[in-house]
């Protein structure tokens, strides 16, 4: 017998290896051809405590987290203790004889036995591979490739113990329900929200990133880091936020493309800089990754509070785009978008994710990067007007850009008020256009915006409304409601500024009840859309315990669970 | 060939008898002395009557926030190293606001020039105490007087090796410019302080009260050894020592990334296939 | 013949002493019992350019400036030439005979003659009492005062100046219509919004203040710093906003009640500082003097464009009041209910002033002291319940509070999520308990909402929304739209946060137009507004080139001047 | 009489082998000795490894943000000198994001004792160069080595006449009790730097790296010679110097408000009759 929805969970302590034991598995799952879709929890320590990495898998594809755990690979005592209560019917604990519960629902595993402690990871990687009857082949072949390069004797070592592992998992009498295994594997990649985002900025032609660390964001920027060579790029470690942000500035003032990922309590430290990139028409893309706050608050937990803070950062009023993907591949075209739009309207761009899509690994289809469209710097190669006036009216609002010392004319930038010219001013007249000159911009972002995606029935009884990383549990909540007869549409935003009314509307005013579905307290995206538009949304569902929407949480907190 | 009439002349907002004056027409001359043309510069300031100096300068200018000078040259300076860069501002700016971004401006030894008008106070704010106040100077803001210890800028540069630290005077106009040319000249970090009076704040340090301490160091002077160095660095009262105070060499920091060893980041373009192949280990 | 209402400008360069001379003027006319206003325009340098300081008087209550100057006191060339269009049938300018125009119009006079140049301003004081009727007598005292106890040498030379203009223009054949004098004048203050923000945070018991220097802020600082012996009281300049918020939290966690000052800039610095008190609970009340931005902007002149800022400063979600002063009274009396609400709800309380209001001086009846209701400090004496718990879970969200050294009891304050002791936890189901604490003191906060202030005729035509110091030219301009026979109506919002609906969509409901008047370029009050009632107010009515609004403004706007 | 008990024992996040766990004790041991009781003080720290210590302190805590526990210690103190305050947190978070407090805490010689776990690198953050990290250094954020300089918290203290500047060891708790004893008695802006081994990020300064190259000054150095502190200052490498490297006397800042002569403002009253007075002045 075969099950095609299977969600295993490792748990453990920081250190224990579980991180390296579920990449090896995504891995291994992803090679096979199944879809996935990683969940990662962690606090923040460096040793101890209790971490969890759970793998959602199946053959269809996999959009959302799922609570209830099949498979609970616990690293210790108390992963048993704290989840045992999530297995489902037929579900099973692989634990250390040491700690499992003696029952038919638990296999217990001799690790001892079988392998040295640090290595014990890999015992549980032989025994998940036979529970889930993965090709033996490919998973020595994957565990080899991650070791072999860095240690050959450690990669011998490590085959050696998968092969007891899998010798002594073949001899035990478990009934585990197995993959159904897919005919003809498409390829496709293992990848994260925070890989999607650098890789989706480097597709753009981002060439500086200066950063100072802050949890969910720093893997932003350490990816890129590890690119800088291949994609002649430089990272730099700012010694503040501060510095960061106007470094960024600095560098695309310049005239190369930058990118800033940070989270809250960073991204407040950067709101003067965000002011200024406004005021001096400097292109800048801000990735603010999200975190439960306030101030410190849970910073390994996920959250999605910080949409008004970015949609209001920075004193005085100048124009910004604001986007919010819902997958990894959104986070990899709506980066890289960010930049288009950023050099395009001379105006700071942000985008909006989370720790949980983040760190959120999921099979994805390769990006087809022959065919993209190239990205225009927005750059003129020479002075429409002479002598250059770096801040020109024009009907659009842009005005066209050149580079310090890239030719005999100047460029000027002020963060005071300015004259076309780029030189101070106090006169009052010039301070109406210099105004006007830049909210025009907004038209041409308000053009470019990405209209929130419909999904479902039309005029529905139910439009759960959503933005950014929730959405993919939204979705699978409406389609368990759908199968108990509602008509059910959802409406997703990955960009949450501008609103473009005339979009979404229509969706709002024809479905019978309107639910907004937000990892916040307040329901930001809710008050926003009433603000744009007048419209109240009937109801919020909102989750602020710093872990992610799940499909079953909007279906109880609809009381249709 | 440059000349001083290429940085032009322009009306500014200073007060009449400000040392400010001085000092922008030793920024032109040190330029000039350089060989740079206006095209091939950068100065960016924060905010402050200092700050307001690159606007009466014919150059590219990137007039950013109160602080923030030292980190949006840094970017300029990675994204274009070709660049020549000053950055202009007061004692408030790069010592108050923006006292972290000097001491890891120092630690990087970025190439640029930093020019620190250094009037002791905060002049465009109408006269609060600077981080470079005398211990007990009386102002509206501190009325029982200053209490803090003054921020001795070249002692804690010193102290912290930077590549090359320097003293001017407003009112030694040559030999600021001299200083201002050799800082350009210098690979890596070059900071000059410059002492200025504020004729509408500082009724303390005024002109007469520089003049009367300020003396040149001898030709003998041997601004490579750290010990004498950190001995004039905290010489002041009586006598204020002008001139290169230390000097060391070390790669400035451009060059530890390998990558702009192939040419500014800016101009390059991206490839694409190279991208194709990164994002296959993906797979 | 007399005139009732009277404006008079100053105009000269930065360093003439008119700001001693409007100043001088000021309390001379307060003294002789008018009612004043006063508007101060300079330039962002020290010496030089062009400021002025205008003065409307009248015996009526004055509660807006005026564009049309009757008496134009042109200390140099360029006034003449940039104020001659706005001088009034029948006004005067009065210039050195060096620059005036030669029209029976303009007063000639032969400053060099009468006096030193740096002390032309005493000849123009003499002149312009002259033209006004004034009490000669008041007028010299006035001056002796000011100069008396510094310099009695200086004061002397100023009374025989002061002489010798009054003779001399005695002389004159000008005719310039008198200020009708006040018969019994009732003792009245001279007081600007900075100033009353000082003595209102004094009066409620605040003891700390950290600043850094910035335009139009520091003032309230300097005030604080005057008086700190007196009412013993520590103001510390910082090295940067990050620090003065954080000293200031600091401060208050140890027990006195701290303020911090600053504008636009200094604030988006400050932010993550907000949202450490946020989630610390730690009272503080934070002045944001609004000038036009982004970045350095317009840093000497006034705007209404950070609302928005303030209201979503900091990462992550906590409740928070914002007061917005309409007059110098209410300065006052919302800077001490300020810092009340903060220390009853232990949250961050801002007050939004702008350039225009803070240096605005009038004409205020003095405030009762004496029948002060007491602020209740919000410290508990001792734990209600031991082991002390910093984050007591209660129903109103407020927690007994203790102070660190002032008991045995242990006071534990953390900016990352924790438990009702204190100290830091990863528990997900205390993170819910904390953050919904921590919102119930909204519930709190609404009951204590100063309501919108209704002015005018019940259902009008026309109802002119507006919030902080553009209340008097909203007012006037009213008042003049009511005499054109229409039904105006005016809404006041001195708290632009929470908003409370039932205490103003009935008067939004029962209008026939709703106009919005702001010194933005948004309209933020208007889409708050819409966000937390759904209604759209019909027009907006909005001004941002760095001048406060007035009453002809608001009627060009209008398209009724 | 004070008891190590009563400073409590708490289960930590540290990992086995950190020398966190060792400064703890230190600081224990050196608040025991100075006969503070657990409500006599206040310990304030920002965000890192190093800042979670209060949390397993038995004591007033405060535990602010990144880099900003100075200004919050400063406040406090500020209003209630009574309290004895220490500063605990790590080198990133006090010479890294707090750079700008540190400078401002050394010029205002405020009465507190800052203790700096400094284990060279961002441990919670899990590895990136700090600014006390070694040049060269190689991280996942550095993959080039460290560019910059290391910070020489010493140095700069020195450098700016701190009035305590001392140097510890987590190898040698008695050695750091005492100087955090010292510290606390030291009137004025104490600085202990204390070295830590960071055993899960930091490969290079490790325990035995530490052990061999610590040693303690002897008794004859004297810590109120500048230029001998200077030079001890900048020690380091081979041979690093461990205990009080310089102090000197100078009056704590809270000493320079007339204010708090008074006493603590904490518990002050508000005379409103006095406030009576000054609102005459503007009639
Ligand atoms: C973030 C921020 N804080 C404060 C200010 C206000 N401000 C403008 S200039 C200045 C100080 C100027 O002093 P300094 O840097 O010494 O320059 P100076 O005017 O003396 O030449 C301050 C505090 C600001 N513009 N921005
Ligand atoms: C404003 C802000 N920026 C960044 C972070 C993320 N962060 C937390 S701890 C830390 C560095 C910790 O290094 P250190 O201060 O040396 O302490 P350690 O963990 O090494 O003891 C950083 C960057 C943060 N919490 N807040
Ligand atoms: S205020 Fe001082 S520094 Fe500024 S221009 Fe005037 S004299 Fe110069
Ligand atoms: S990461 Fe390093 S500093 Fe942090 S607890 Fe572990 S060993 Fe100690
Ligand atoms: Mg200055
Ligand atoms: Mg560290």
């Amino acid at each position: 017998m075969e099950k095609n929805d299977v969600t295993l969970l490792i748990g453990g302590e920081a250190g224990q290896g579980l991180v390296t034991l579920g990449q090896l598995l995504a891995k291994i799952l992803v090679h096979a051809g199944y879809s996935i879709l990683v969940t990662q929890s962690y606090q923040s320590r460096i040793r101890g405590g209790h971490n969890t990495f759970a793998i959602r898998v199946s053959t269809e594809a996999v959009v959302a987290p799922r609570e209830s755990v099949d498979l609970l690979i616990a690293m210790n005592e108390e992963t048993v203790t704290l989840h045992e209560a999530e297995v489902a019917d037929g579900g099973l604990i692989v634990a250390d004889e040491a700690h499992g519960t003696d029952t038919d629902g638990c296999l217990q595993v001799p690790y001892q036995q079988l392998a040295e402690t640090r290595l014990a990871n890999v015992v549980a990687l032989g025994v998940v591979s036979v529970l889930l009857g993965l090709d033996q082949a490919l998973v020595a072949r994957t565990l080899n490739d991650f070791f072999g390069k860095k240690d050959h004797e450690m990669a011998e070592k490590n085959r050696q113990i998968l092969t007891t592992a899998l010798d002594w998992c073949g001899q035990q009498p478990v009934t585990f329900e197995k993959l159904p295994p897919v005919a003809k594997p498409i390829q496709r990649m293992l990848m994260n929200g925070n890989e999607a985002i650098a890789m989706g900025a480097l597709s753009a032609g981002v060439k500086f990133c200066s950063f100072y660390p802050m949890t969910p964001a720093t893997s932003i920027a350490l990816n890129l880091t590890a690119q800088a060579g291949r994609m002649g790029l430089v990272v730099e470690q700012a010694e503040d936020e501060i510095a960061a942000i106007n470094m960024a500035i600095g560098a695309s003032f310049a005239g190369v493309p930058s990118i800033v990922p940070t989270s809250g309590g960073g991204f407040a430290l950067m709101t003067e800089g965000v002011s200024l990139a406004g005021m001096t028409e400097t292109p800048v893309l801000i990735v603010v990754a999200q975190r439960p706050g306030p101030a410190t608050g849970l910073p390994t937990r996920t959250e999605q509070a910080d949409l008004e803070l970015v949609l209001y950062a920075g004193h005085g009023e100048f124009p910004r785009a604001i986007y919010s993907p819902g997958t990894v591949e959104e986070c990899f075209w709506l980066a890289r978008k960010s930049v288009d739009v950023a050099a395009k309207f001379q105006s700071p761009v942000f985008l909006l994710t989370d720790q949980f899509l983040a760190d959120s690994s999921r099979a994805v289809t390769p990006f087809d990067i022959d065919n993209l469209e190239p990205i225009d710097p927005g750059i003129a190669t020479d002075a429409s007007s002479l002598p250059y006036n770096r801040y020109a009216i024009t009907p659009s609002g842009v005005s066209p850009r050149l580079l310090p010392g890239m030719s005999k004319h100047l460029v000027v930038a002020d963060g005071d008020e300015h004259l076309v010219d780029g030189h101070l001013t106090e006169d009052l007249k010039v301070r109406n256009l210099m105004v006007e000159k830049r909210l025009r911009k907004e038209q041409g972002i308000m053009a470019e915006v990405v209209p929130p995606e419909f999904q479902g029935d039309e005029s529905p009884d139910l439009l759960l409304v959503t933005w950014g990383s929730s959405k993919g549990s939204v979705m699978e909540a409406a389609a368990k409601l759908r199968n108990d007869s509602t008509r059910v549409g959802i409406l997703h935003f990955s960009q949450v500024w501008p609103l473009v009314p005339d979009q979404f509307l229509g969706y709002l005013e024809s479905a019978g009840e309107v639910v907004c579905v937000e990892g916040n307290v307040y329901g930001q995206l809710a008050r926003l859309i009433r603000r744009e538009t007048g419209f109240g949304v009937h109801r919020r569902v909102l989750r602020y315990d710093g872990l992610p929407i799940t499909p079953e949480y909007v279906l109880r907190e609809l009381g249709r669970a | 060939m440059v000349s001083i009439e290429d940085y032009g002349q322009y009306e500014t907002a200073w007060c009449p008898g400000c040392g400010n004056f001085s000092i922008l027409e030793a920024v032109k001359q040190g330029l000039v002395d350089s060989v740079i043309a206006p095209h091939e510069v950068l100065v960016v300031s924060g905010i402050g009557q200092a700050a307001k100096a690159p606007h009466y300068l014919n150059a590219n200018v990137f007039n950013g926030l109160h602080g923030r000078a030292l980190p949006v040259a840094t970017g300029a300076k990675l994204a274009n190293p070709d660049l020549r860069i000053i950055v202009e501002s007061g004692d408030g700016c790069n010592y108050g606001e923006g006292g972290n971004h000097f001491l890891a401006a120092i630690r990087r030894n970025i190439d640029l020039t930093l020019i620190v008008h250094n009037n002791q106070i905060y002049g465009l704010t109408k006269g609060q105490a600077s981080p470079t106040s005398e211990e007990g100077l009386i102002t509206k803001a501190q009325p029982e007087g200053v209490a803090s210890l003054p921020f001795n800028p070249i002692a804690v540069a010193v102290a912290m090796q930077a590549s090359f630290v320097a003293r001017g005077f407003s009112g030694k106009i040559d030999h600021l410019a001299g200083l201002i040319q050799q800082g350009l000249a210098h690979e890596g970090f070059a900071l000059i302080d410059v002492l200025q009076p504020c004729v509408s704040f500082n009724k303390v340090n005024t002109f007469a009260w520089y003049k009367k301490r300020c003396y040149t160091l001898s030709d003998e002077y041997d601004a490579t050894d750290w010990q004498t160095a950190m001995q004039t660095a905290v010489e002041w009262g009586d006598k204020i020592p002008l001139g290169i105070i230390y000097r060391n060499q070390r790669a400035s920091f451009e060059k530890s990334f390998s990558v702009l060893q192939r040419g500014p980041l800016v101009g390059q373009d991206t490839d694409l296939g190279e991208l194709k192949k990164i994002l296959e280990k993906f797979v």
